[in-house]
């Protein structure tokens, strides 16, 4: 019998698959937290998560509206500040992976969560940065999950609130930057950047797409491996994990 | 000595244009009876700067008392963005200018430390910088690390006018101990020329003194202490309340258009004379109860 | 009947008439401790006491050994740390008076706690700056109390821990500091400042002395009003308070 | 993930020619029995900082494991002065770059925060700043602020690889709380490679997880943790035990000429094989229980 899961559940899986044991792990809310729960409670139980307003290490019993909801902070380790998170980890290059959704990525992964249109002209503004731009300025490698969609993956983006690898090659580097960008997740494949030209490339496809698929749903042309995977899907554990323990209300995966 | 006093006559110390932090993150600890007073009171001109906006910058700017914000971006978490500072910058009536978290944290830090400026690895690559760039050369430069020789953003410090923040209990004096992530607080309060203290509940200087390892806010910079339960309502006080969710959800909906806003504030702002007829109006004691916080979970 | 005083005293009592209400005052151990709780327990109840390790306003019920020793942090409103009170009170720029004592003193106030002797050949180590240093540069106005002693009172220090004017004029704004000592207190007489020359000036001269017997126990000459005054001795409640409330062991003005 | 080991497998891991930041501050919390073993191991060529050089510190010296120090002067307070470091000051044995309080917390807030550098307004004009300046060029530098065009001096980050804190208590993951005033810890364990944790007491990771404001050191930071009670004897720790008059004395006197002091060390560190074996030649259970700190006073 095949395994039932959704999309949402494979971007949550893939996403805690680049999740290593002991790594420092810095997430937004949403599906990261998803995924870093997951891979917490499997094969990652040293990881530390960190939510950048001053929490280290939570143990949810109830999902939460977003990071100010005390639901999410709840059996830290740690209950400190931003100087503490975002300076004394982060921006001391501490972090290992950041966890970062957007609004718009671009072939290099930079990231907008700032605003949609014509910043000189007519636009809408959304979010901004937040912790992203400190993440994705910082941290040793960034994980994108995003879904798979042309208005969102796009060739240039309204505004770079995030930086990925800009223009490619080295600007990244020249502009004084380490780290970068190592995966874009969505729900229909899997990314990484080529580590040269720094171009968004397809690493694996989810079961149930095919390459065009994936290509005639992007905004712009990735590089596409000479054989390209399927991605493994879920686990049944996976699967039970995520529907019983991390998000029973299906709040986050919704 | 004792600086309690009335939610009106600290709002009654802040002059049209100054520049306030304020404690919000998103929906928690928001000053948010203290900004329904400041447009009671008729203040304007205001700069509002916190590291992540929040609810209580949002009304501010939505009742049109607010010309510039200094942020790092911000929303009401799930129940919606900053609408009326979206709508604000969208119209190009509101100088908003946009950091990250960690640049406007670095800015109160320097301010708190008597720093002249510190160096940040963020913003770099970014069109954020370039914006700011553009609106205030004056905020940002970038110099040459004497010891490596490389290049570094500096930032200048911030140093607000006062500081408002919304804590679980302080003593009459000022000293007050934040419950809870403290997200920017300690530090937009050391960078503020003073700071007013929102208590939910006053402690003696006895229980301040029995623990001093907890006292986040030391009371020499504080001008004003004010005790007023529920002050942040609709959003959260860890360990105290819960927020309301049906009241913010309320604020999204009207907060779409200007004419739905000014209804809003007409009747939970002006059409109220105090917090306490707040309080009334968004159903009393009934609908606060089952807000107050597990005293296991804190929420 | 004439009151009985010490020496040590009178030089507490001078030190605390120099605090006025409200303001914020950094203090080293001994006699500085005395004169700040006694300015607090008389005319300066709002005064606001910090101990550079991350004290404020403490209320000590048994003398200490010094500021390491717990008895001394007792009943504080907060405990924190060097950032704190040297950072972001001192350093910002809060601290209304320093108060400080050292081994030798010059005519602009230049404070050396470091060590006796010729630094480039034969010296002797002694304590070295702790806050000393931060307090002299950052505090609006500091304060120092010494025994009055020739090799105390010299011409030429062997070593500048601490700030004063300087070479006197403007040379301490020159350097970049603002602020600078107000008063030298010793046992025999008040100093202060010239406006100008940042000379070392006799203020006032304790009961009991006379204007040689300041000046001849003196390694310089300092520069002498027309008209010396008395230092007006301690009242009655004040030499009380000191016994029997702020040093009942003598531990501080022994 | 337990990190809990012994204080001979801790200080195992500390390779001579390494730099420590300690956590003492005269005679309070300092790392004295990691000092002893430390010396019982032949660790050497060290590097020692502290904001205020401490009894931890003036051990190693002068048991010769120590080639520099970095510190803002020090003492024993009223017990005397740092004997050891001062005689190797004045002999030249000893490099020390002597800074004031502040400056060294800057230099471990700087390496703490990944700051490249950071500007202060002390040292300037004495004479400490001339003597760092011919000791280290490389370690100060006077930039111009951006923002005002003056000039400020700046310190380069301290970076030491191993900070070792005595605290009150831990869980085995190296989550710790510090009693009283934290002085410069915080910074020491944010700025350093790794950190090693000394207890007086093991809590458990729920203790940590109910109180989460009150956690000093994140485990995150921390590479061991040992359980040794009276680990800091003769000095004090807040909340748990007094500093033992006679035995700071005993070692005072020691200190006065390198053959006392020898015998001192032969006596109560090389002579013991271990802290228990010291506990018990300092006059074991007797001696220490008197020690104990009044729940009430916290010494």
């Amino acid at each position: 019998m095949e395994l039932d899961y959704t999309p949402s559940e494979l971007m949550a899986v893939a996403g805690a698959r680049e999740l290593q044991d002991r790594e420092v792990v810095a997430v937004g809310l949403g599906l990261p937290v998803v995924a870093s729960f997951l891979a917490k409670q499997t094969h990652a139980p040293n990881m530390t998560i960190l939510f950048e307003l001053g929490v280290i290490d939570p143990e949810p019993v109830d999902c939460g509206v977003g990071l100010a909801d005390p639901r999410v902070w709840h059996r830290a380790t740690v209950l400190s500040s931003f100087v503490d998170i975002l300076g004394a980890i982060l921006h001391k290059g501490l972090v290992d992976v950041g966890f970062l959704g957007g609004l718009e990525t671009d072939p290099y992964g930079n990231l907008n969560t700032t605003l949609l249109g014509d910043p000189r002209a007519t636009f809408r503004h959304m979010v901004g940065s937040g912790g992203a731009n400190d993440i994705a300025s910082c941290a040793r490698r960034t994980i994108i999950i995003m879904r798979h969609e042309a208005r969102k993956l796009k060739p240039a983006i309204s505004f770079v609130t995030s930086p990925g690898y800009l223009a490619g090659g080295d600007s990244r580097e020249r502009a004084g930057l380490h780290g970068g960008p190592s995966r874009v997740i969505t729900d229909k494949a899997i990314f990484g950047f080529h580590p040269e030209t720094r171009q968004m490339t397809v690493l694996s496809i989810h079961p149930g797409n095919t390459l065009d698929d994936v290509l005639g749903t992007m905004g712009f042309a990735p590089a596409v491996l000479q054989h390209v995977p399927y991605t493994q899907p879920p686990t049944r554990e996976q699967v039970r994990l995520i529907r019983e323990v991390i998000d029973p209300q299906g709040m986050y995966m919704g | 000595m004792t600086k309690l006093t009335t939610l009106a006559e600290a709002v009654g110390s802040i002059p049209s244009g100054a520049h306030l932090a304020l404690s919000g993150f998103a929906i928690s600890r928001c000053t948010m009876a203290f900004a329904r007073e400041v447009i009671r009171q008729g203040i304007r001109g205001l700069t509002i700067s916190q590291c992540v906006g929040a609810m209580d910058m949002d009304l501010l700017v939505g009742a049109g008392a607010v010309d510039r914000v200094i942020y790092g971006g911000g929303s009401l978490d799930r129940f919606g963005r900053l609408t009326c500072v979206n709508r604000g910058i969208e119209s190009g009536g509101l100088q908003a200018e946009e950091y990250s978290s960690l640049s406007v944290t670095f800015r109160y830090l320097a301010g708190s430390l008597g720093l002249p400026f510190i160096p940040i690895r963020s913003l770099r690559g970014s069109d954020l910088i370039k914006r700011i760039e553009e609106q205030t050369g004056s905020d940002v430069a970038t110099i040459t690390d004497p010891f490596s020789g490389e290049s570094w953003l500096t930032l200048k410090p911030l140093l607000p006018d006062v500081a408002v923040v919304q804590v679980q209990c302080a003593d009459q004096e000022g000293n007050a101990r934040i419950l809870g992530p403290r997200w920017d607080n300690p530090e937009q309060v050391r960078a503020s020329k003073r700071t007013i203290v929102i208590a939910e509940e006053i402690i003696s200087n006895d229980a301040i003194r029995q623990n001093p390892e907890q006292t986040v806010i030391p009371g020499l910079l504080v001008s004003h202490v004010v005790e007023l339960p529920f002050a942040a309502h609709p959003t959260s006080v860890y360990r105290a309340y819960d927020y309301d969710a049906r009241q913010i959800e309320n604020y999204v909906q009207a907060a779409r258009t200007p004419d739905t806003f000014r209804a809003y504030l007409d009747h939970l702002v002006y059409g109220v004379k105090d917090h306490q007829e707040y309080l009334k109006r968004v159903g009393g004691i009934d609908r606060l109860d089952p807000l107050r916080a597990d005293p296991t979970l804190g929420y």
